[in-house]
């Protein structure tokens, strides 16, 4: 039987798939139905420093083959998370990765500072694409200069691996990507929601409270996809992969265009027991093709010259 | 919480347009309350992706359970589509149900439209609790007063109100709750029906100083708590439909 | 009933209903299908100065909701547009508007001279957004400078309405549509496809001979209505809508945000007579809502404040 | 070119996955020539969005027709699942079929696999037009050589290879290619099948300098010649499978 361990920024997983940021909750939500100390690793929904009550409802839009949030990092804060949810984390025998956004390089940092003397988190994830809140967001994940500042500055106040997650609002996310290797980041994940907006006809109404939310789901997989193998040219930090992943097949598509690691979303929501089938299939996949670590498959994209 | 490939038992056209699914789930069966409800996933393959919720209607037997379904969508259509040895993957007991107090005598069940959904394994509930339950009903039409005869059996007095009086009181539910609160005395009521029903059922409890539990809707993804996607505004904050309720207490929601 | 007569930079439509560039060939493919008259307008696939060979097959791969596509603008060139193309068309009774593409500014002033010859011509489309095409494609359509040169240097060649096709594959769409606004632009059409890839996990190969290609379909769809109204909030120049529309609820959807006339592409694949059941189906919505005027749904979103 | 919401008229499951499936659709059954398709619509609200192209198997008297369909995917399995007086939407008949010579006196058929889809459909105008028929056909096994009874009543000679073994030659029908064409002396060859198997018999009968026609296939969006996104690489330029072909002379193809 193949390896599936992969080691991401520093992160020792015994198979490639996390969860992603906000569609998991705690991990908790879930353990009934699933056993998570199966998964890889586990990222848990963004932290601020201070609690935040989200966007106005209705926050959820169905669209074709995905779904449109606009929950805008409604979060208790990062006291509470500690307090509340860590504990049930710490039982678990995983990886743990925080995800963290902030209005200011200060906030990222002292975000940074607090979580890294918990022993029991092993990664943060910087959240600078979120496009449903003014906090934090897409302005640092949009601008190269901004992003480089954020992610050397909480780099500095960090004892843990930094992922920095990309946005694909953007012209050239692999201009990003670079930024953030040369800032320091020691891995990448990608991608967070596209924006996206549905309208209500006949009350010409907007169908998200906010107007605009991020769209998510397999509908937005082929622009992962192409982000991924865009991003995984240029940089040498390892890459989580996200974006429609609701199959082991799908998984395998990022991991190919060049994703160490893979990320499921929106696929929790339609069948909570998908990260398990994916890692399953993974398996079936290296044994089917003799393949000894999913390891070789990073980046094994053919193309005929 | 369980998610299960349930077997259909039956699938019924009760009325235009509603069916009722009979599940195979011994697990959910056995631990649904009154007022919870299951995540429904509507095919594999479809353009719509997402689960959708349904209360859990009765209990049949301990091994089956229903729910009552009617066709707005793609998704219920694609219920409605069921037959016996199809199957349908659910996630469930789902969300906070009804809370029946222990001092609990006497209830007021007030249903509206398919609202009745929840409501008649609440009946049978505070019936077996032996609390006085008196129901006050509406619907469309007459045909649409689904559950009639079994909420009738359960409750000492059952009022009714049709859109086009083709039973009981021509108009709202509203126009005759305050009159069956002053009749039956009620303890708390229990409510559940479209939104505009449900304010107007919070204001008149108030009026009346009764507390009052009512079923909320919300569009969901998850269904347990980890999306955040189904909140609904309460006094300072959010609350998440399909974990912190369906069923809340109006003073929670501060309506 | 209502009129769904609308004017787009100076284009008499008598529905806001077009074709898609490069889904509907010349027209006559599908005049077998479709009366085509009942369009509001046609609009043909991009033509380039000299034939293309194009890219590569294969060419297509079906996505959720959608499709990738890698075409690379393949045609016989504007000369054999001309003398094979354009007599059909000529003989409808409906406004052309006809796309052009190029290498450099020149080539894009040379094809708006010689299409303005042509009286049976009604409009150009520059498509300065192909994600399929080293010719003609994005470089143009993502930097502002380029953008306003193109346009305005193609306006001076040209006699005949001016309507720039954005690309979505830029951070800041609004910013390049006021570029082009600024350069002269009559009108805007958005949006082209979005880049995507796929990957066939059993031989490790790209699914589309040129690797990426571009999205769309339904998946899109959210993407394309924010965009639309994002531009429509910052220019006055009308917008054609476009991107996954299947039926007259998602034409609504695009005119409500802020369009004044839509273009139907990938639907025609699913159902040749989806334009004139969108048509119809616009009709029917004037009628149940007592709308005299189609033009007083465009940008009527309401926002609650 | 039409296009049809065809009632079914049946679907039957010939072997193993494989269906045949019977529309009822005028027009199409009374324009098609042999090598042409049809393009058809699996299903709405699918993830899936296109249409999936299947060849005319057969006309089926002069009202309805017949498509050989193998599940492959969720389009077909869509089709499988067809039952009378279900509908499928349709568009046909679509490309250039196969040209039959005026001059033309013998003809050698190459079937491989699901590829004698159209040629029982070809064997028979052939018969009309009193061509002497001869056959070659491959498949995996005996219980997937589809037609066989038809082409063996249509053709002077039927040679036949399977992989297993299980009936005739075993082996790959380009295998035994060679040797039927000395026998039969065709003026055409007129094939289809998969890639491989079309490439190897397009060498064969360019070394008998024998002329060919074959039927490909391509990943098809419009199937009317509109997006350009089925093309197959020709000499010097690309052609369209849906509107120049689906078959060629192997000469235009450069093979
Ligand atoms: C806790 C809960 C319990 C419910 N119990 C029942 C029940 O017992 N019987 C029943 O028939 N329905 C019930 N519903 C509503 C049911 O979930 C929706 O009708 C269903 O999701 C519609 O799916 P669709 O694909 O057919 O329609 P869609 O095409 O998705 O939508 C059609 C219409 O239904 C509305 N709708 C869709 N989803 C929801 C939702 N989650 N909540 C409210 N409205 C929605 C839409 O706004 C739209 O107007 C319940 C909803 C909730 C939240
Ligand atoms: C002109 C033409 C005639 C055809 N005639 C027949 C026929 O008579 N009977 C029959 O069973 N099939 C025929 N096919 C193939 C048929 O169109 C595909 O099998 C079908 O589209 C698969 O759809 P799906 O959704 O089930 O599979 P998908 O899930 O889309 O794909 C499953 C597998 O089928 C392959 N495939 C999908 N679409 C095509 C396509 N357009 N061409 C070739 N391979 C494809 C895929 O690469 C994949 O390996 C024909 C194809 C063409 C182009
Ligand atoms: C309901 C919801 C909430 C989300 N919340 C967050 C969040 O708090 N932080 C974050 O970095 N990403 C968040 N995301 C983005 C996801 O982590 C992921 O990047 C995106 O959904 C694409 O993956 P998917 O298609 O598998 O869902 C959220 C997505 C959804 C659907
Ligand atoms: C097969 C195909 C070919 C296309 N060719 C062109 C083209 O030549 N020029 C152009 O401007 N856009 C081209 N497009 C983009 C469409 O015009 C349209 O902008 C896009 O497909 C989004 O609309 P849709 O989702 O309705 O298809 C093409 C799209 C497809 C699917
Ligand atoms: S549906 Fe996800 S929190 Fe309620
Ligand atoms: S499928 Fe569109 S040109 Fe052939």
């Amino acid at each position: 039987m193949g390896s599936l361990e992969v080691d991401i920024a520093g992160l020792k997983m015994k198979n490639p798939v996390t969860t992603a940021s906000g569609t998991y909750g705690s991990g908790k939500e879930y353990s009934d139905l699933i056993d998570i100390n199966r998964l890889g690793a586990i990222c848990v929904k963004t932290v601020t420093l201070k609690p935040m009550s989200g966007n106005p409802p209705p926050r959820l839009w169905e669209t074709p083959s995905g779904m449109l949030n606009s929950i805008g990092l409604q979060n208790d804060g990062v006291e509470a998370f500690i307090d509340n949810d860590l504990p049930f984390l710490s039982k678990q025998d995983i990886p743990v990765i925080v995800s963290i956004a902030g209005t200011s390089i200060d906030d990222f940092s002292r975000l940074a500072k607090m979580l890294s003397a918990q022993s029991d988190i092993d990664a943060l994830e910087l959240n600078i694409s979120c496009p449903n809140a003014k906090v934090g967001g897409m302005i640092f994940g949009s601008d190269e200069k901004l992003a480089a500042e954020v992610v050397s500055k909480t780099k500095m106040a960090s004892t843990k691996p930094l992922i920095v997650k990309l946005t694909p609002n953007t012209g050239d996310i692999s201009a990003i990507a670079r930024a953030c290797e040369r800032a320091g980041a020691d891995g990448l994940s990608l991608i967070n929601t596209v924006y996206g907006m549905s309208v209500e006809v006949d009350t010409l109404k907007p169908r998200l409270g906010s107007i605009v939310g991020g769209l998510s789901g397999p509908a937005i997989k082929p622009i992962a996809v192409r982000m991924v193998w865009e991003v995984a040219k240029v940089v040498n930090i390892p890459i989580i992969g996200m974006g429609g992943i609701l199959t082991a097949e799908d998984a395998l598509e990022f991991i190919i265009a060049g994703a160490s690691g893979v990320a499921v979303g929106t696929a929790n929501f339609i069948d909570p027991q998908a990260p398990i089938k994916i890692i399953d299939g993974m398996n079936k996949f290296l044994e089917k093709h003799g393949v000894s670590s999913i390891q070789d498959l990073v980046g094994a994209l053919k193309i005929d010259s | 919480m369980h998610q299960i490939t349930a077997r259909v038992v039956e699938n019924k056209e009760i009325t235009r347009d509603i069916f009722r699914l009979t599940l195979f789930a011994p697990a959910v069966a056995r631990e649904s309350k009154p007022g919870q409800f299951v995540h429904l996933q509507c095919g594999v393959n479809q353009s719509y992706i997402l689960r959708r919720p349904f209360s859990v209607h009765q209990t049949v037997g301990v091994d089956a359970f229903d729910v009552l379904i009617r066709v707005v969508g793609d998704g219920t259509k694609w219920l409605a589509a069921r037959r016996p040895k199809d199957s349908v993957n659910l996630i469930g007991p789902l969300g906070r149900g009804f809370t029946i107090g222990a001092e609990l005598k006497r209830a007021l069940i007030v249903a509206g439209g398919m609202g009745v959904a929840p409501l008649v394994f609440l009946a049978l509930k505070l019936a077996e609790e032996k609390v006085k339950v008196y129901t006050v009903m509406g619907a469309a039409s007459k045909d649409q007063l689904l559950d009639f005869m079994d909420l009738k059996r359960l409750t000492r007095k059952i009022a009714v109100s049709t859109d086009d009086g083709s039973q009981g009181h021509k108009g709202l539910v509203t126009d005759i709750l305050g009159k069956e609160i002053e009749e039956a005395d009620p303890d708390v009521v229990f409510a559940c029906g479209p939104l505009a029903m449900l304010r107007a059922v919070a204001g008149i409890s108030r009026r009346y100083s009764t507390s009052c539990q009512m079923s909320l809707e919300a569009r969901m993804a998850c269904g347990v708590g980890a999306c955040l996607g189904c909140t609904v505004g309460a006094k300072d904050n959010y609350l998440k439909v399909c974990s912190d309720g369906p069923v809340f207490d109006t003073q929670e929601l501060g309506w």
